[in-house]
């Protein structure tokens, strides 16, 4: 067995290994618990609700693209209190066997945020944090539009940071990165997440419209992995604030050059639609390979890459 | 907490794979657990091995399961890059799948005679549902509709399970009568005798014979299809608008209660 | 036989058909004309060049990785004397038999990019256009810098226009599309290439370095594909100037969703290294693809995309 | 104009496909006119099937041509997913390559005894420049180096060509001398009577070689490795730096003068 201390604090969140769940791929993790050990991650991330349900868009909200998905799920979503009820006390148990839980917030204001957020901290004490989700590509106001320029993102997390005292990740849009994360971080968030999906295009040639119900999607997998580890290297020379490493990780190898390009944690998204036990999988793989590298804790290897 | 997923992931072997008719084939894959563990309606995620840049498994209904031989029996049109590599998958090929998965058909106890209406490629869960109904002792009818001769299959199985009519349909006439079968399925739904309607089809297909059924006042359920990535309730993309607001095809469906879908 | 109409006008630049190639995916044209009919081609856009030779980054230049390639050639060059002796004689050959040369300016600030391309003009006569690189991810200093806000590619744009009355065409970031597509529109700009590839990064896990000399490469290939057709819709509604799509394209139909997103035109890259034929391959399909449309003329699928 | 590189696209089908050491193969190829156009120190760049997310060619050198069989022969080692999918190419299997591709070796006319120099999978083109002295009736002798006497190939083909030694080295001292075949090379050269050197393998091992060649005041030529694109002089990721710039492997190589190699 490896010797390798594998705890991570990630802004306060302290996660038992760096293998947490990207939010809106692994539902509000219950929809797992009969087909993995949920309980083995560091963390999950639920998917992203807002104070009031939400309904999403119209279907088809999918469509595959080689080398990954695409979806416009549009943060659909039973409203905080809707969440609680259903999933609250299995994240409760969850929280209780010692994997984080951390809550994602959507909104389509500032304002919206915020409500959200209050309701969250009110209602889910077992909560170890929150990650605002300012870059959701598939809701016409709020989401992308709050996160594609410092000034709109930052002043999301100002708003959020007044009305909680828990940990606060922001969900980055792979846009501006370097520039969004210092205006987030001064805004006082304690964390980033990177990336959220990049909005794409797929169209249909023979019927001349898009394969989703919108004009366009966001696209999850394999393909923007190596985009997501750049942009993760570039928030982590720009920033102190820890950063979790989101887009295209399927195996221990593709979490290893996260971690290496400086993000402290990673999110499996895509992997776990594909095969539901993906995360422990690339938590094992990459716990031999930080075994490999011959350090004693994995912290060692954050950020390691040699230019 | 809802109740999640009865989908796990089973390893399968493939027993047969062979052409049935124009780009449809049949599949029967070895599966025990999963032959004991599913029912009528419900679907599996197949993963098809073959081509590293199309990641997502392939949701496909079943025919009949074979719980003695630890098997069940795939019927699949051939539309893409997916399903071609399936048909290429040759009898000891392995995969994974992810099944069962979802609510399938619930024809009440009180059912006396049903109408199955199927269209192209939705036949399979409604042949699964006639064997149920072969069990059961309940008495049916079937409308059957194919674009053409060339394409239509179950015709055979749905008279061997005990069907009272099998009336067949095809947009082109080279079999049966000349049209849509949704026209003789409204006839036979207004002429009465039915406690139950079970569709599957292209959307508009379903979409009439629920309305016929409505307008008969019988009870009617509909399997949708849905372009789907997870199938077991984690991803939110297969969404069906309902009276009841948005249920995912995956896990609320894929058979809905025709009178609850708004959008088909 | 087709009998739909597929000459093109971008930006003045008349194509008997929309198929060029990207700008280093086809060396100067010659590289090719042993393995294929370069002359069936719209269009071929040479390799990224300046006034002065540029010896390029060290090795390794290439990293496969999936759905694609990164490079990090770091626009190697023999200056534009250097390219008008080695290859004016077959480009000019070439013009001849009425496929047009678009020569592809670099530069390192606004003034090397004007003295490129008064060069250009000077020795090319036989040059049908001009192509501005203010996105190339793999030099230091110009390249992607000028080119990554609107204000900075503006510059450029208005210099370049002063020194030259031919078609000016701008090879787009990644990055704020609608923006700087606006921004170059009104400096002056005929045409834009969208996209040039995305910057990415690919770490070998054991040795924690660069597969690249550099940290930083430009991803190419099919992965960009879904990013590159939604830029071009976004830019499509942004301007009124004519677009060549770019960006994964290796069939017909993927030529055909940049059709219908807004490009007038597209370029194959990746694709001709894989599989020197492919753009002739791409053209036969895209051009069957258009009759099937039942259109007369391939503009009509210009912008077709029904939202 | 510059010369454009001589490749083409060939169809080939996989004659026959056999491990020789660990991890290392051989591949016999039918694609004729490739076998009647290619010259020693030449490569070529092969399709692989079976992995849509990897989409490039892989660079290979040849042992040898046969053009009567219309064949040639490639031994390359298993290190990735492309030469691990390479490996399990069955007999009658086909795809494509480009090829011939670059610079292969130039032994001076004047030539009278030639010292060859390879190590790991740097054999093939060595050694088909061993066939090429063979028949130039040019004497030569051999310093062959590998990891181990498992991965050792090449040993016999080198005697059986006639060469004067063959003088093999393993890091482990599993075969031959333990250390780097560089140590006795260079003790050959300063020995003296060689007019000529040729070297393939690790870059330390060349760029040894290179030097003791240089102190011996004897011309030597190298045959670089470099990731490649396209291998046919369009993209410009195989550059070499030399002495007289940049350079592309594909084109100006992958044999180059290594009196004029600035980085290994
Ligand atoms: C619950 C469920 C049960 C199904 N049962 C069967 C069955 O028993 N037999 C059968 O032949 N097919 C069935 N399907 C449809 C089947 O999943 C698709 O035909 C298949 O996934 C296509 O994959 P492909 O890669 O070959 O095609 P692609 O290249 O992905 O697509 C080809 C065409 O098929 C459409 N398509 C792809 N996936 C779906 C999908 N999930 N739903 C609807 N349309 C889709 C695409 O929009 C496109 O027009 C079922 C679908 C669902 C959701
Ligand atoms: C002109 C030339 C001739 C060659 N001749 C032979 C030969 O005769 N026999 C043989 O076994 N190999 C030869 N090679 C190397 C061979 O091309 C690579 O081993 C092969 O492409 C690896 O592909 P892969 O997908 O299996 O490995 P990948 O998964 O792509 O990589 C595995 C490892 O191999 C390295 N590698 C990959 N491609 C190359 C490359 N082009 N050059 C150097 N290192 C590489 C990678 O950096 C990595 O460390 C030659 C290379 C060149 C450029
Ligand atoms: C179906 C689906 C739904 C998603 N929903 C959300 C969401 O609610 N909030 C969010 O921030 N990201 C969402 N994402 C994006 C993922 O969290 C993740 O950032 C992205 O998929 C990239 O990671 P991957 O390539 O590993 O999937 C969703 C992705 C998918 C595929
Ligand atoms: C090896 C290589 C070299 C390139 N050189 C240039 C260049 O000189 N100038 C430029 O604008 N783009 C350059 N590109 C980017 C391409 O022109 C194109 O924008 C990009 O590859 C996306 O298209 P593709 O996916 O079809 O390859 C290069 C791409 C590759 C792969
Ligand atoms: S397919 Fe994922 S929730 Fe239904
Ligand atoms: S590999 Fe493309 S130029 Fe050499």
């Amino acid at each position: 067995m490896s010797a390798v201390r594998m705890a991570v604090d990630v802004g306060g969140i302290k996660m038992k290994n760096p293998v947490s769940t990207a939010a809106g791929t692994f539902g509000y993790g219950w929809q797992f618990d009969s087909l993995m050990d949920v309980s083995a991650l560091g963390a999950i991330t639920t998917k992203g609700c807002a104070a009031l349900p939400w309904p999403g868009n119209p279907a088809p909200r999918m469509a595959e693209v080689p080398g990954g998905m695409m979806n416009s799920v549009g943060l659909q979503n039973p409203g905080v209190r809707g969440f609680v009820e259903q999933s609250g006390t299995y994240l409760e148990r969850l929280a209780g066997k010692g994997t984080q839980i951390i809550c994602q917030v959507a909104g389509h204001s500032t304002a919206e945020y915020v409500s959200a957020l209050e309701l969250f901290c009110e209602l889910c004490p077992w909560a170890a944090g929150f990650e605002l989700n300012v870059s959701c590509p598939n809701v016409a106001e709020g989401g992308i539009a709050c996160g594609s320029t410092p000034e709109a993102a930052a002043e999301v997390v100002r708003a959020c940071r007044r009305v909680c005292d828990r940990p606060l990740l922001v969900k980055m849009a792979p846009v501006r990165v370097d520039e969004i994360a210092r205006a987030v971080e001064d805004a006082g968030a304690d964390a980033l997440t990177i990336i959220n999906s990049i909005p794409g295009m797929s169209i249909d040639i023979e019927t001349h419209r898009s394969r989703l119900s919108r004009p366009t999607g966001g696209l999850s997998g394999p393909l923007l992995h190596p985009i997501a580890v750049r942009m993760v290297w570039e928030a982590f020379r720009a920033v102190r604030i820890p950063i979790i490493g989101v887009g295209g990780i399927m195996t221990g190898a593709d979490a290893a050059e996260f971690i290496l390009a400086g993000a402290t944690s990673v999110a499996v998204g895509m992997a776990s639609l594909v095969d539901p036990g993906a995360s422990l999988r690339i938590l094992a793989e990459l716990e031999a390979w930080a075994d490999r590298q011959g350090v004693s804790d994995i912290n060692e290897l954050v950020g390691a890459f040699e230019a | 907490m809802p109740t999640p997923s009865p989908a796990r992931v089973h390893d399968f072997e493939v027993v047969s794979n062979e052409s049935i008719a124009e780009r449809i084939f049949s599949i029967e894959i070895a599966a025990p657990e999963l032959a004991r563990a599913i029912s009528p309606g419900q679907f599996v995620n197949v993963a098809v091995p073959g081509n590293a840049m199309s990641l997502l498994r392939i949701p496909l209904s079943y025919v009949r399961a074979d719980i003695d031989a630890g098997s069940i029996v795939m019927w699949y049109a051939v539309v893409g890059d997916g399903t071609r590599r399936l048909s290429r998958m040759k009898p000891g090929e392995t995969s994974t799948l992810l099944g069962p998965g979802g609510r399938g058909w619930s024809v009440p106890d009180s059912t006396t005679r049903a109408l199955l209406v199927a269209g192209g490629i939705g036949v399979p869960p409604v042949l699964c549902l006639a064997h149920e109904l072969h069990e059961r002792g309940i008495a049916f009818d079937v409308c059957l509709g194919s674009m053409s001769a060339k394409t239509l299959v179950g015709a055979e199985q749905f008279r061997y399970l005990g069907a009272g009519t099998v009336c067949v349909s095809t947009d082109d006439g080279t079999a049966g009568l000349c049209g849509f079968c949704t026209d003789p399925a409204a006839d036979m739904l207004l002429a009465g005798g039915y406690d139950y309607v079970a569709t599957c089809g292209p959307a508009p297909m379903m979409r009439k014979t629920a309305a016929a059924a409505a307008e008969a006042g019988t009870y009617c359920e509909a399997s949708l299809e849905r372009m789907m990535s997870c199938g077991f309730g984690a991803c939110g993309t297969c969404n069906v608008e309902t009276t009841e607001g948005m249920e995912g095809a995956c896990m609320c469906g894929p058979v809905f209660d025709a009178s609850k879908v708004v959008v088909w």
